[in-house]
């Protein structure tokens, strides 16, 4: 009478295409982990990286065939996420590009400049750098101030301003950002998306240092910098709207794939087998570590169940609005989560560095960037629950702090 | 790869929730258990959900049983729908008339199932003697596993004496199986203990998390009325992300929940891990919801009169029930990380 | 060169002190527990207790002997406090009387009122309730409604409204609260402190059952209700000022002495050892209580401490202002702890009642009762902390339901 | 009964605060270890703190050594102000002329020393070799604990190689002992060892204490300028929990630190147990003070820029440090319920 309420076996062609990548990747993955992206020789060699993948055309799985992709569907995209972060390949340093802004140029850009764009992004040969946050909208982005005008003779705008918390903007190549455009306006009103080269007269480029001591992420200076129209993603006025597809994006189902967090839970159980050993010959320090383990493994696995169910519901016609923010909370805790417990684990040995370190200051960001918690759980309550916001409109949300510090 | 009910599932829960949307309201929970509602649910094919079509029933799995324990704890139904799942589980695994005969009576609504298995129990403390079953106080028959022992016990046999408890719509009794003359217990594989025990955890969890969206939605309609210091309480930002937190809780159980029915149903090698993390979240978003809920509250979710209260009650008997979170959390450790280590051994 | 720290040694007197309330409890306490005091039999038991407690002149150690009590100081009410709540002796059904209101009469009654209110009250003979909350002011106090108007003739007032919340409201003799006798005087202003007979004319007491099903608190009625001048606190229209002396002290030391939660804390290593007797031997589940039992345990240490801590700045001469929150949220979520992890000690039996079930359906109320947690973190932020208060002057308080359901 | 500081404490404390304020702002801290400010630390008697007075010290205990390290926490001073403390408890259990050497040179402020004891580390993991040492890369006098094998190993004789570390002013060092020529080590009693571990817990403790209230007051200056929607992000209730509940946590910290060091100071019974209890309660305090702050000062505070994360970094360092909250609530609960309770052994 009823049919079955689930069906969690991956079908052949899914298991063809697993088998696939794991293969490649079991030939592929360099032993030894690159140095950081945010050093000038890592940042290198994971462009080289990246040129590999796109060779073997698995830089963008889920783009169109035309644009360097395979065309792949949603579950295959999650098979492939989790094949990659299984077999330890290096992190993704195009991925403000191929996560945040190629979803934008897909639903608003001309033909002409996906062409122009797509190839060289998913090939690592250009790197993109956000351009969202700027020293008084982190948070509150729509409070930017950064402003283009329009240089008619020459057929484009000239920008000024500042953003800030650029992720990979020490060494990218271009920047894509929103600008006001329309002075009068204010708020989400009046904002252009521009593509902007960080080679361009105009540009300063100032690396950040970051807690763990590299440039991971920039500010950006703009003096008069001109950017042609055939720069301009969707139309003059139109920023906000084409930027919220992005941010959409970055908060919800594509940026953080279920994959990177199942390879890291996996990760910790294999720590605490190592670090177990020595507590059962050692001077039998009861094991209290034992529920945080299991419960940090059992959150990524919920997370890998969670993203399951959404890929149903698109499947099923189904839209993701502000349910990313549900997404976005569990996932940046769950990240946390994982690497506090290794790094408690680790105990004296974690503040000697490694990739557990690495990984643990890495993922302190997550609860700030691409929308504070805070601000997610406005989101929630508001738009989810249908709880009154607050009286006054404008300060409707809550945590500032510099949002957009992106991966 | 899919994940999520199918429409003849949404169309099976959906009238299962309409017809306790119309006759299990909060006045008629306050009443408790109530036969005529249990024939309701009978001629939906609720009280018959796990028992094979040769007896009557409309024999489905775990899917379907998280569908509507999902309904029941929704409306804080008293009704023992779970119970009813694992006892039929129970009975097929026993090959006599009299199973036969219970599983019949089961699915038409005739008898009111309660069942003791011993799960969730190394703890011992809070007195003497074991714990009292759930819904044995109204029931026509309880079954008791003793380890491998299915003792059948229809209620006018058996020794039931009840039990106060947190929650009033629970039935609660002691049940004396030492006095029980009639006749002896049956054996049951191993396995089919195990088995009954992971149903009754999954289908607890649905339970669970059908009560927390109650509880959600009425904190929500509440603390969007209630006004303090001259402005709806659900407006403060301290309250919204009490019950954000909340939701998220809910959202990410649901699906380990979905899993596990589906793991069961396909006898896949994890599916006892898989019932296991289902409790563990179920049984810890339902506490946070119990919890956070009555503080947006405050005061008057403390009282009677309000309708918060049966689901409290609900939540806080049934987190415990088929093994509470640290009970699963505890096997799924084993499963995922070896026994616990231990000293040396002298 | 510098003397100690600390001196965490109790006085030869102080010593005495301990052993002469240990001895007379060890011969009086009831072997067998009291019913509830929110039944009609409990109540009068609890009376017949508290003045044996009266006559024995342990009912209010710390109160002047010429009110019944022993003039003890601050330590010396602690090692009452401990003593007491060790021996398990029966709660206080005068506690709303002796901790809320007393100190107000203290401060600012009359001598003739002093004489008059406080032996009764400290010999259980007279039971006060509190009338601070109504249905739509619970943290938001000065919302409240209930109104006096004056009789010049009788020389009193005439009193209408609705109190709610108010604990032994059920059986108690007289309450204590606020009314409004400036009708065009808002919030906090035009408020007076009113002694009111609960069998006066014009009283209706509805009692309200609570989560236990017995009526710990109710809702009180009042029309036209007639209070001679003799029986208002301190001046009229300077009712705020005389309750906030009264709630500083529900929300500080006075209420909440460690001596509760340390006596829970033991019993609940001793409810421990007997579970895990049943683990060991059993099927070896992991321990997974261990660590939630010496945490609960800990923190009623640390709440003990730190009264210490409090009690020697008093005894510098500094004062308690809105430290009291911290105190507030800690004890509150110390008592849900600690009665939540012998809920989870005792597994499936926790559904079966016991006083462990009481106490946790008590220890819920903690955090909303006498200004709710959120409330009190706001407090903490903006007095303690500093940080600036919303926007909105009349909105800087958060969460609401209702205060006031002490005891 | 009395618990807090006295006068002569509170003199001593402010005269070190002070000292630091003028000579330990944050750039001083970026600039790492600085031998000049030792020596001004000497003068104040910080640096021979427990060492006898006969040595050239102030022959003090633990209740001193907590004023001064939450002090150093606060100021985020880099230089090893527990370790001195610690060393001269190893030291006075020496009989030997090279001890009152190390001993007078500790006091006058011109050798600094490193401490390796065997603390908090049943653990293993993290890659081969033992743990480097705090300090080791700039100190003069590196003390190795081995058991009860004290080495005193004069930093010209050791092989000391400087290892990087989340807390560049840590100075971490691998010290090879193997290599070490020179005097045999010295036999220590067990208790010295012991009681060592006690000192360094409580001195950390404080410390991260005086780090916590660091962070919270730059974080609450932060939250009170930094504006968000039109208003300052310090008058959302968000945020204003979050850093109450900092706030919370520190207070309540103290007292119990507070008291370990008089259990120390007086060898009370419970001085182990009371010592564990104080590294608890202020690596929990710790740890919640940095993620929050963190949290409010957003991507800011995760930047070279901000002098947050000068703080952030010890913090992380020192609450694993001289053992975790999870080994010293481990022995809290070997005290208090007997050991851990393990399978029946084969």
């Amino acid at each position: 009478m009823l049919a079955q309420v689930t069906d969690l076996i991956f079908s052949a062609t899914e298991e063809d295409f697993r088998r696939e990548i794991r293969d490649w990747l079991a030939r592929h993955v360099p032993r030894d982990p690159l140095p950081s992206m945010d050093t000038p020789d890592g940042f290198r060699a994971h462009q080289r990286w990246e040129r590999q993948l796109y060779d073997a055309r698995w830089a963008v799985v889920s783009w169109p065939e035309g644009y360097g992709g395979r065309g792949a569907s949603l579950v295959e995209w999650l098979i492939f996420e989790e094949e990659y972060w299984r077999s330890g390949a290096p992190g993704r340093v195009s991925q403000n590009g191929i996560f945040l802004f190629a979803p934008a140029v897909f639903a608003h850009g001309t033909e002409e400049q996906r062409r122009r764009i797509l190839p060289p992004m998913a090939a690592g040969d250009e790197i993109w750098v956000q351009g969202w946050s700027e020293p008084g909208a982190g948070s509150d982005l729509a409070a930017l101030r950064s402003r283009a005008v329009r240089d008619e003779r020459r057929g484009g705008w000239r920008l000024t301003g500042q953003k800030t918390w650029s992720s990979r903007g020490t060494y990218g190549h271009r920047m894509f950002g929103l600008f006001r455009t329309d002075a009068r306006a204010e708020r989400q009103h009046g904002l252009t998306y521009f593509m902007i080269d960080l080679a361009a007269d105009g540009v300063t480029v100032r690396p950040i240092r970051q807690l763990d001591g590299e440039p991971g992420f920039a500010e950006v200076f703009l003096e008069d910098v001109f950017v042609p129209d055939t720069d301009v993603l969707g139309e003059p006025g139109q920023g906000w709207s084409v930027a919220m597809s992005t941010t959409g994006d970055e908060r919800g189902l594509h940026l953080r794939s279920p994959g990177r967090f199942l390879a890291t839970a996996d990760q910790l159980v294999r720590l605490y087998g190592q670090v177990s050993v020595g507590t059962a010959a050692g001077t039998g320090t009861p094991d209290a570590y034992r529920d945080a383990v299991v419960d940090a493994w059992m959150r990524a696995e919920a997370y890998r169940l969670y993203t399951f169910r959404t890929v149903t519901r698109l499947g099923d016609g189904q839209s993701i609005g502000p349910e990313s923010s549900v997404n976005k909370v569990f996932w940046s805790e769950l990240d946390l989560n994982l690497h506090a417990t290794a790094q408690r684990l680790l105990g004296p040995w974690a503040e000697t560095g490694g990739r557990w370190l690495d990984g643990y200051l890495f993922s302190l960001a997550g609860p700030i960037y691409a929308g504070t918690n805070e601000i997610q759980r406005n989101v929630i309550a508001e738009r989810l629950l249908g709880l009154p916001k607050e009286p006054k409109g404008k300060a409707s949300r809550g945590l500032g702090g510099g949002g957009g510090a992106g991966g | 790869m899919r994940l999520g009910p199918t429409a003849d599932e949404e169309l099976f829960a959906r009238t299962v929730r309409a017809l306790l949307e119309r006759r299990c309201t909060p006045r008629d929970v306050r009443a408790g258990f109530a036969r005529k509602r249990w024939e309701e649910l009978a001629e939906t094919g609720v009280t018959g959900l796990l028992v094979s079509e040769e007896h009557g029933g409309l024999g489905l799995g775990a899917g379907a049983l998280v569908a509507v324990a999902a309904a029941g704890g929704r409306a804080c139904a008293p009704e023992p729908v779970v119970e009813a799942a694992v006892a039929a589980a129970l009975l097929a695994g026993v090959d006599a008339d009299r199973a036969a005969k219970w599983l019949r009576e089961l699915a038409a609504g005739t008898a009111v199932a309660a069942v003791r298995l011993p799960v969730g129990g190394p703890r011992t403390g809070g007195g003497p003697g074991a714990v009292p079953v759930a819904h044995a106080a109204y029931a026509d028959l309880v079954l008791v596993v003793d380890g491998h022992a299915l003792h059948v016990c229809p209620a006018a046999d058996a020794c039931i004496g009840p039990v106060a408890g947190v929650d009033p719509g629970r039935g609660l009794a002691h049940v004396d199986i030492s006095t029980l003359s009639g006749e002896p217990p049956v054996a049951l594989r191993e396995w089919t203990v195990t088995r009954a025990g992971w149903l009754g955890a999954i289908g607890a969890a649905a339970d669970l998390l059908g009560a927390a969206r109650a509880m959600l939605e009425l904190t929500v309609r509440y603390a969007g009325q209630r006004e303090q210091f001259g402005r709806a309480i659900g407006s403060y930002q301290a309250v919204k992300h009490l019950l954000a937190d909340v939701l998220i809780a809910v959202e990410f159980a649901h699906p380990v929940v979905l899993r596990a029915a589906y793991s069961f149903d396909h006898d896949l090698p994890s599916a006892g891990r898989d019932a296991a993390m289902a409790k563990v979240f179920a049984s810890d978003a339902a506490d946070l919801a119990a919890r956070s809920c009555l503080q947006v509250h405050g005061a008057i979710g403390y009282t009677e009169e309000c309708d918060l209260v049966l689901w409290l009650r609900r939540v806080w008997a049934l987190s415990a029930a088929w093994g509470d979170a640290a009970h699963h959390r505890a096997a799924v450790a084993a499963d995922l990380l070896g026994p616990a280590p231990a000293p040396p051994c002298p």
